[in-house]
C-alpha cells in the first residue's frame, strides 16, 4: 500500500529561525528514522510538504546535502500553505514527500570551474543547498561570486552566512537592495546592474540563477553580453505544482516539466522550450 | 483561529441563506462545536455584540439595514457575504430596474411615505467584504468550507472558473444540447452545477468568473439564434446590481 | 407582578426574518400592543412587471427560503392558469409528493427548533443540544429527509430548480424513488419518539375561536391544490378570492392587514386541520387522537401540535404518491407539457406552511407580466394574532414581565410567522376597490 | 493475436451473462443529446449504437473526476492510508481511439512513478472494446488512432451476423472460453473484417493534416495573429480539456472535516485552459491569456507526447469540439497550421 506516491513522510520541525518580517527558516527531520536515512538529496531539489488541514505547497530544500539528519527550508508566507506553516511551532508535525527534481544544480560538472550565482530575493534559498556544498569542498571548485539582490535591507535572507562568505576572502558577495534604508552602505538597484562587473572567464564558469520569473529574462540578456555559454547557465525555475511526480501537469515548461526535468534547466533547454522565461 | 465567535445576520432577503445553515443536518453539530454561534436571529434567542466573524444574508435595501450593517462592519474581523443577495444584491435588485420610487408607488399607493426603501445594493458597497459564499442560495458546503478554511487557517478555496467545469466532472449534458441556453460559461463556479444537472441552465446567480469573455458568449449566442437581450434578462435576475450590460458591447 | 409594562422586543428571534413586538401597559391597562415589521418591503409585484411567463416562479421562490416550494408552486400554478395549461397525472403527483416535503421540512423546523425550545425552557436548539441531543437528532433527521426529498425531485432543497411552468425539467431516477420511498420509511420510528415526548408537554391553555381560511379538497387533505373555505362556512374558487379577502396598509408595520367574514381570520396549520380534518391519513388521525388535538380547536398553541400531525400525514401521503406512481414508473415522455404564451389572468392558490398563499398574474400576448398581486400567509394572520395578543395578555397580565415576555413570544411563535416573506406587499389599488 | 468470431445470438447471451457476474459498465442513452458510460444491470439498457461520442469519456472509470488521494487521522498520532476502492469490472462498447486513449493513461500514468490509486483500478478492469463508424467529429484516422492495436482484453467488430473478436489478452480468453461459443477465425470472417474496416475509414469526415506539424507547430508558436484568430471565441471554460480522454490535468486540495480530525487529500480534474492554473505566489502567472492558454492545450495534445511517448496524445475522438460551445476545432486548427506555414 505504502507505494501510493502521494501519501507523506512523517516530519518534525524542530527549530524556527524567523529572518525577515515575510520568511522563516525551518529545520525538519522525520519521525521514523528510516525515511529520514532514505532522505539523500541532491542541490536544487524541493519536497512537497504538507500542513495538515491545509493543504501541500513545493519548497526547495535549502541545507546542506551532506547534513544527514535533518533538512532545512526557507519559507515565505504568501498563501494558505506557506502562512499556515508560519503559525506552526516547534514540534508541530508536518507531512513531507519528496525530494523531487531531476533537473539539479551542477554540482559535478562545475567541479574545477569558476561558479557565479545569482540570486533575486526568495531565489538565494533554493541556492543555499548548492553553496553550502560548494563552501563543504571548496578546494575543488575555482573562484565563487555570489550576488544577491533583496528588495530592502530588512528583507536580506541568510545574514549570518553573507557575514561568513565575506569573512573568507575565497569567496566574493555583492548585495545589493532596490529600497535602500539610511544605513545601508552597499550596492543599490537590481542585481542584473551587477553583472557586468564579474571578470570570469565565460568558457569556464558555471552560472546558477534563482529569482521570482521576471528576473531570468534581464539576467540572461546581462549574461550573454558577457559570452557565458549556455550550456553552462543553469536556471532553476518556479511553476504552479500540485503533485510533484509529473502527473498534474501544472508545471508544464513548453514540453517539459519542472518538477520531473527540472526545476533547474540549462539555458540551452530553456532556450528550446517557448515560454520559459 | 481557535472556536471564532460567529454573528449570523440577515438584511434584505428571503432567509434561505440562514435556513441553508440549519439544514447543514450532519454537519450541524459539528459547526456548533466548531464555532461559538453568538448571533442567529433565525435560530437562537441570545444575541451579542461580541463576534469576529459575521455572516451577512441579504441585501441593504433600507436605511435601517444599512446602519445595522455598518455596526456589524465595525466589530467583526471578518466579514462573510452569504448568498447572492448579500454578494451582488441578487433578486431584490431587480426593484432597481424597475425604480425605488415607481415601486413603491405601484406597491403603495399614497401610503408610500411610509416606507424606508432605498436602492437595493450588494453589501460590499457599504462594508468591506472579505469573503463571499455566492449563490442562490449559496450550498452549504461552500458556508462550510470558508468556516473551516478560516479555522485551520486557509485560504478558502473559491472557484474561479465556470460553471462548465463542475457540468463536465458529473458528466452532465450541456444544456446546450437539449436545445436550452446557459450562462454557465461565465459564471463563477461552485455550486455543483445544480441548475444544468437538472435540466435547467444556469442563471449566473453566483456572479460571473473574473474574466468572462462576454463578447464570445454574444457570437455564441448568435449561433444559436439568440440576442444579447434574451441573455441579459435572465443575467439581470441575480446580477441587476452589477450591470454586466456595460461590458457587452 | 407588574403594574406597568414596557416591553419592546427587537427583533424577535427564531422567526424567519426580522419583526418587532412591542407591548406598553399603564396600570394594569393595554395602552399599545403591536407587531411591527421593520424589514424592507421587497416589492416583488413590481419585480415581476414585465417579466417572462418563464421567470416568475424562479423570481418569487426567493420571497421565501422556508417556503419557496409553495412559492414555487402558488407561481407555476398561476402561470398555467393564466396560459391555458393543464398538466397530466404523473406531473401532478411529482408536485404534491415535492409540496409535502417542504411541509415537512417546515414543519419540523418550527416544531423542533423554533417552538420547542420555549417548550423546554432552552434559550434556542443550541441550549437544546444540551438538554434534549435526543429531540434534536430527530429533527436533524427528519428534516434531512424532507430536505432530501425535495432535492431528489426538485434538484435543490431551497428554490427547487426542476419544478417548471408545464412539469419537470428532469425527473427522479427509478433508483431514486425508491431511495425516497426507503427514506419515508425510515422516519416512522422517530415519529413515534416524538409523539412520547410531545405527550409530555404542557401548552398554555388558551382559547379564542376566530375564523379559519384554507383551501379544501373533496379527496385530498389540501395542500398543493383546492378551493378557498372558511369555518364561518363559504367555500369559493380560488380565483374569486377577492370576493372575500380584503386587505390594507397599516402604518405601524410593512405587513399589510388582511380580514374576510370578520375582523381578523386565522390560517396555517391550525386552519387546515380545524377545516379538513377528515381528510388526513388514518395514522395522523391516531396520532392526533393522543395528542389531544380535536377539531374544531380553537388553541392557538395547538398550531404546533397540527403541524407535527400534518408531518405524519405528508409521509403517509408521500407512501402512497410513490407506490402510485411506481405502478408503470415514471414516463420521461410525460415530464413536461409544452407551453405557449398568450395574454390572460391566473391565479395559483396553495398551502404554505404558514397558510393560504396566493398569486394573481395579468400576461400580455408576448407572455410578459403586465400586473402581478401576491398574497402571503404571515400578511392574513397579522390581525389575529395582535388579537390572540390582546385576549391573552389580560390572562398573564399578573406574571412578572420576563414571563409575560416569553409568553407573548411564545404566541407570536406558535405562529411560526414567516417575516421575511410578509415583508412584500400588496397592490394598493387592489384594496380599494 | 487470437482472432475469434461470435455468433450475434451468442454475443446477446455472452454479454448478459458478463453483465450478470461483474460489474458491468457500458454506454447507456442518457437523454435526447447524449449516452453515458455507467453502470448496466440488464441488457437491454445496453446501447452501443451511440451517435455522439459520450460526454465524460470512460477514464473516469479509472481516473474519476474527484477522488480522495489519502486520508488521515489527527490525534496522538497522525495516521495516514490510501483509500481507493479497486473492484473487478468491466468496461464495454469502449471504440478504437477511446482504447488508446486509455492505452495512452496507462503510459501517462506509469511513467516513471507509478500512480496507485489509478493503476489499482486499472489492473481489475476488463476493457471489452468494439468498433463503431465515426461520428461528425471524430478525426482519429488522421491522428494514426481509429484502430487499437493493444491496450483490451477482447475487441469486437461487427460483421452484421457475427462478431469478430480480437483477443487481447489471457483475460479476454478466459472470459470467452467460460461465457462465449466462439470459434476460430477463418478466411471467410477475415475477408468480411477487412470490408467493414475500409469502409470504416472511407467514413472519415472529418481531416486533419498532421504531416510537419511537429515542425510547423514550432513555427507558429510565437504568432500572437494566429492565436488570437484561434482563441477569439473561446470562453476558458475549461470543457474541451475536461471530456478528453486523454487529458490527465488534476489539482489537490486538503479538506478537513468539520471535527478538525479527520480529513482528507483529494484530486480533482483541472484544465489548463482555465487562468488559476499558471497562477503561483506574487499572482503572476504563466498563461495569463486564452491564447496562451490555448496553445498550451494544443501543444500537449499534438506535439509534447511526440517527444516524450514518440506519439501524439490527441487520439482524434473528437469530443472536444462537440463539447466546445465557442466552436473551437483542433482538427480545423491543425490544418490551419499547415496553411499559415504553407502560404
Ligand atoms: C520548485 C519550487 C520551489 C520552491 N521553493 C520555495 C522556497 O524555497 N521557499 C518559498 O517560500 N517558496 C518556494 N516556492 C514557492 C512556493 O511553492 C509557493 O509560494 C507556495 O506554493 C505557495 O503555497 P501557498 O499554499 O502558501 O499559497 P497559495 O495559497 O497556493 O497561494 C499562493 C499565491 O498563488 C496565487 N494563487 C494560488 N492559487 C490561487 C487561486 N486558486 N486563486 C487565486 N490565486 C491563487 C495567489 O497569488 C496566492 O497569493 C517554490 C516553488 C517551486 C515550484
Ligand atoms: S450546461 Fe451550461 S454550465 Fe454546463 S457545460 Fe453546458 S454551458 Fe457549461
Ligand atoms: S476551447 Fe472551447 S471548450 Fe475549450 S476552453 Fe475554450 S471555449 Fe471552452
Ligand atoms: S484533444 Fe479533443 S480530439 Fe483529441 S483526444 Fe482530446 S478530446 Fe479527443
Amino acid at each position: 500500500m505504502e507505494n501510493n506516491i502521494y501519501i507523506p513522510d512523517l516530519a518534525r520541525i524542530t527549530r524556527i529561525e524567523t529572518v525577515t518580517p515575510l520568511e522563516k527558516i525551518f529545520d525538519i527531520s522525520f519521525i521514523e528514522k528510516e525515511a529520514q536515512k532514505k532522505f539523500n538529496f541532491l542541490p536544487g531539489q524541493f519536497v512537497e510538504l504538507t500542513v495538515f488541514g491545509v493543504g501541500e505547497a513545493p519548497f526547495s530544500i535549502t541545507s546542506n546535502p551532506n547534513n544527514k539528519d535533518k533538512f532545512q527550508l526557507c519559507i515565505r508566507a504568501v498563501g494558505s500553505v506557506s502562512k499556515a506553516i508560519h503559525a506552526l511551532k516547534e514540534g508541530a508535525r508536518v507531512g513531507i514527500r519528496g525530494p523531487f527534481g531531476k533537473g539539479t544544480f551542477p554540482y559535478k560538472e562545475a567541479k574545477g570551474h569558476n561558479v557565479l550565482a545569482i540570486a533575486g530575493g526568495l531565489g538565494l534559498a533554493p541556492l543555499m543547498s548548492f553553496l553550502t556544498y560548494v563552501m563543504d569542498f571548496r578546494d575543488q571548485y575555482k573562484n565563487l561570486m555570489i550576488i544577491y539582490g533583496a528588495v530592502n535591507p530588512t528583507n536580506i535572507l541568510y545574514k549570518n552566512e553573507i557575514a561568513y562568505w565575506n569573512s573568507r576572502d575565497d569567496v566574493s558577495v555583492c548585495v545589493t537592495v532596490d529600497n535602500p534604508d539610511d544605513k545601508w552602505t552597499g550596492e543599490i538597484g537590481v542585481c542584473t546592474k551587477l553583472i557586468p562587473r564579474v571578470d570570469f572567464k565565460p568558457d569556464d564558469t558555471y552560472t546558477i540563477v534563482c529569482g521570482p520569473p521576471v528576473m531570468y529574462k534581464y539576467v540572461v540578456v546581462e549574461l550573454e553580453k558577457k559570452n557565458f555559454k549556455e550550456d553552462k547557465i543553469f536556471l532553476s525555475l518556479e511553476r504552479r505544482m500540485e503533485c510533484g511526480v509529473g502527473k498534474c501537469n501544472h508545471c508544464h515548461i513548453g514540453d517539459k516539466l519542472a518538477c520531473v526535468d527540472g526545476p533547474v534547466f540549462r539555458l540551452w533547454d530553456v532556450r528550446n522550450l517557448k515560454e520559459a522565461i | 483561529m481557535s472556536k471564532p465567535k460567529v454573528g449570523i445576520f440577515g438584511l434584505t432577503g428571503c432567509g434561505g441563506c440562514q435556513l441553508e445553515i440549519l439544514n447543514l443536518e450532519d454537519q450541524l453539530l459539528d459547526l456548533i462545536h466548531a464555532i461559538d454561534i453568538v448571533h442567529f436571529t433565525e435560530a437562537i434567542t441570545e444575541h451579542s455584540d461580541n463576534y469576529d466573524i459575521a455572516l451577512i444574508e441579504g441585501s441593504v435595501a433600507t436605511r435601517h439595514d444599512a446602519e445595522r450593517l455598518e455596526h456589524i462592519g465595525k466589530i467583526a474581523k471578518i466579514m462573510i457575504a452569504v448568498g447572492a443577495c448579500a454578494c451582488t444584491g441578487g433578486i431584490n435588485c431587480l426593484k432597481n430596474l424597475y425604480g425605488v420610487e415607481k415601486a413603491k408607488e405601484l406597491v403603495y399607493g399614497d401610503k408610500k411615505g411610509w416606507i424606508d426603501a432605498i436602492e437595493t445594493k450588494p453589501i460590499e458597497a457599504y462594508v468591506k467584504v472579505d469573503y463571499y459564499a455566492r449563490g442562490c442560495p449559496p450550498t452549504r458546503t461552500e458556508i462550510v468550507d470558508i468556516i473551516k478554511s478560516l479555522i485551520v487557517g486557509k485560504v478558502p478555496e473559491i472557484p474561479n472558473y465556470p460553471v462548465c467545469i463542475e457540468c463536465k466532472r458529473l458528466g452532465n449534458t450541456c444544456v446546450y444540447d437539449l436545445g436550452k441556453t446557459c450562462m454557465g460559461l461565465i459564471s463563477r463556479a461552485g455550486c455543483g452545477a445544480r441548475c444544468p444537472s437538472a435540466g435547467v441552465g444556469c442563471e449566473a446567480c453566483r456572479g460571473t468568473i473574473d474574466d468572462p469573455n462576454v463578447n464570445a458568449q454574444k457570437d455564441i449566442l448568435v449561433k444559436y439564434n439568440l440576442t444579447v437581450e434574451d441573455i441579459m434578462e435572465g443575467f439581470n435576475l441575480y446580477n441587476g446590481c452589477k450591470k454586466i450590460e456595460q461590458k457587452i458591447k | 407582578m407588574a403594574k406597568n409594562l414596557n416591553i419592546e422586543v427587537s427583533p424577535l428571534s427564531r422567526v424567519e426574518g426580522h419583526g418587532d413586538l412591542v407591548i406598553d401597559v399603564k396600570n394594569k391597562k393595554v395602552e399599545k400592543l403591536m407587531l411591527r415589521i421593520p424589514e424592507s418591503p421587497r416589492f416583488f409585484e413590481a419585480m415581476l412587471v414585465g417579466r417572462n411567463w418563464t421567470e416568475p416562479s424562479h423570481i418569487t421562490s426567493r420571497i421565501c427560503g422556508i417556503c419557496s416550494v409553495a412559492h414555487t408552486y402558488a407561481s407555476i400554478k398561476a402561470t398555467e392558469a393564466a396560459l391555458g395549461i393543464k398538466v397530466n397525472e404523473q406531473i401532478l403527483k411529482l408536485r404534491k409528493l415535492i409540496f409535502h416535503h417542504e411541509c415537512v421540512q417546515s414543519n419540523t423546523l418550527h416544531v423542533y427548533f423554533l417552538a420547542a425550545p420555549d417548550f423546554f425552557g432552552a434559550g434556542s436548539v443550541v441550549s437544546l443540544i444540551e438538554t434534549h441531543p435526543e429531540v434534536v437528532n430527530i429533527a436533524l433527521r427528519l428534516k434531512k429527509m424532507a430536505n432530501d426529498m425535495v432535492r431528489i425531485i426538485g434538484g435543490r432543497a431551497i428554490h427547487p430548480i426542476s419544478t417548471v411552468v408545464g412539469g419537470f425539467t428532469k425527473l427522479p431516477t427509478e433508483e431514486e424513488m425508491y431511495q425516497m420511498k426507503d427514506m419515508l420509511k425510515a422516519a416512522y420510528a422517530d415519529l413515534e419518539t416524538s409523539l412520547k415526548v410531545l405527550k409530555t408537554l404542557k401548552l398554555p391553555q388558551f382559547e379564542r375561536e376566530t375564523e379559519y381560511l384554507s383551501i379544501t379538497d373533496k379527496k385530498d387533505y389540501a395542500l398543493y391544490d383546492g378551493d378557498i373555505k372558511s369555518s364561518d362556512g363559504w367555500i369559493i374558487d380560488g380565483k374569486d378570492y377577492l370576493s372575500k379577502i380584503k386587505e390594507k396598509v397599516v402604518e405601524h408595520s410593512t405587513g399589510k392587514h388582511c380580514w374576510a367574514s370578520r375582523d381578523a381570520f386565522m390560517v396555517g396549520a391550525l386552519s387546515r386541520f380545524n377545516n379538513n380534518f377528515d381528510k388526513l391519513s388514518d395514522n395522523a388521525k391516531t396520532y392526533a387522537e393522543e395528542l389531544g388535538l380535536k377539531a374544531p380547536c380553537y388553541n392557538t398553541f395547538m398550531i404546533n401540535i397540527a403541524q407535527f400531525v400534518e408531518i405524519i400525514h405528508c409521509i403517509d401521503d408521500s407512501i402512497k404518491l410513490i407506490d402510485e406512481l411506481m405502478v408503470s414508473g415514471l414516463d420521461e415522455n410525460k415530464a413536461i407539457v409544452s407551453v405557449k404564451p398568450k395574454a390572460g389572468r391566473g391565479v395559483g392558490v396553495v398551502e404554505a406552511p404558514r397558510g393560504l398563499l396566493i398569486h394573481d398574474y395579468t400576461y400580455d400576448a408576448d407572455g410578459k407580466i403586465e400586473k402581478a398581486n401576491l398574497i402571503i400567509p404571515t400578511n392574513m394572520n397579522y390581525i389575529n394574532v395582535e388579537k390572540d395578543m390582546a385576549a391573552y395578555l389580560p390572562l398573564i397580565i399578573d406574571k412578572s414581565e420576563d414571563e409575560i415576555r416569553l409568553a407573548m413570544e411564545m404566541l407570536i411563535r406558535a405562529y411560526d410567522p414567516c417575516i421575511s416573506c410578509s415583508t412584500h406587499f400588496l397592490n394598493v389599488k387592489l384594496v380599494n376597490n | 493475436m487470437l482472432y475469434k468470431v461470435i455468433k450475434k445470438v451468442d454475443y446477446k447471451e455472452f454479454v448478459s451473462k458478463l453483465i450478470s457476474d461483474f460489474e458491468f459498465i457500458g454506454p447507456v442513452k442518457k437523454d435526447i443529446a447524449t449516452h453515458d458510460f455507467v453502470r448496466i444491470n440488464d441488457f437491454s439498457k445496453l446501447d452501443i449504437n451511440y451517435k455522439r461520442t459520450t460526454i465524460a469519456p470512460a477514464k473516469k472509470i479509472l481516473f474519476p473526476s474527484t477522488e480522495v488521494l489519502i486520508q488521515y487521522e489527527i490525534g496522538e498520532d497522525i495516521k495516514i492510508s490510501s483509500v481507493y476502492e479497486a473492484k473487478e469490472k468491466i468496461l464495454f462498447g469502449i471504440d478504437a481511439c477511446d482504447v488508446n486513449g486509455l492505452s495512452f493513461l496507462d503510459r501517462f500514468f506509469s511513467e516513471d512513478l507509478i500512480d496507485e490509486p489509478y493503476f489499482s483500478r486499472r489492473r481489475k478492469l476488463t476493457v471489452i472494446g468494439i468498433d463503431r463508424m465515426p461520428s461528425k467529429t471524430n478525426f482519429s484516422l488522421s491522428m494514426g488512432k481509429e484502430y487499437a492495436k493493444d491496450g483490451f482484453d477482447l475487441f469486437l467488430t461487427d460483421l452484421k451476423d457475427r462478431y469478430f473478436v480480437r483477443v487481447g489478452s489471457e483475460k479476454g480468453n478466459g472470459l470467452l472460453s467460460k461465457y462465449a461459443i466462439t470459434s476460430a477465425a477463418g478466411d471467410e470472417d477475415f475477408k468480411d473484417y477487412n470490408k467493414f474496416m475500409d469502409t470504416y475509414r472511407k467514413s472519415f469526415k472529418l481531416k486533419a493534416d498532421v504531416a510537419n506539424l511537429y515542425d510547423n507547430f514550432e513555427q507558429v508558436y510565437d504568432d500572437a495573429q494566429f492565436w488570437k484568430k484561434i482563441a477569439k471565441d473561446c470562453y476558458s471554460c475549461g470543457s474541451c480539456c475536461l471530456v478528453c480522454p486523454t487529458c490527465f490535468c488534476f489539482n489537490v486540495k486538503d479538506d478537513m472535516e468539520l471535527n478538525l480530525k479527520k480529513g482528507n487529500k483529494i484530486r480533482e480534474w483541472d484544465s489548463c485552459m482555465i487562468p488559476e492554473y499558471g497562477l503561483v505566489a506574487g499572482s503572476h502567472n504563466f498563461r495569463p491569456t486564452k491564447e496562451n492558454r490555448l496553445k498550451q492545450r494544443y501543444r500537449c495534445k499534438i506535439k509534447t507526447f511526440a517527444d516524450r511517448f514518440g506519439s501524439n496524445s490527441c487520439v482524434g475522438c473528437g469530443r472536444c469540439i462537440e463539447a466546445c460551445l465557442a466552436k473551437i476545432n483542433i482538427a480545423e486548427d491543425i490544418n490551419s497550421v499547415k496553411k499559415e506555414v504553407s502560404v
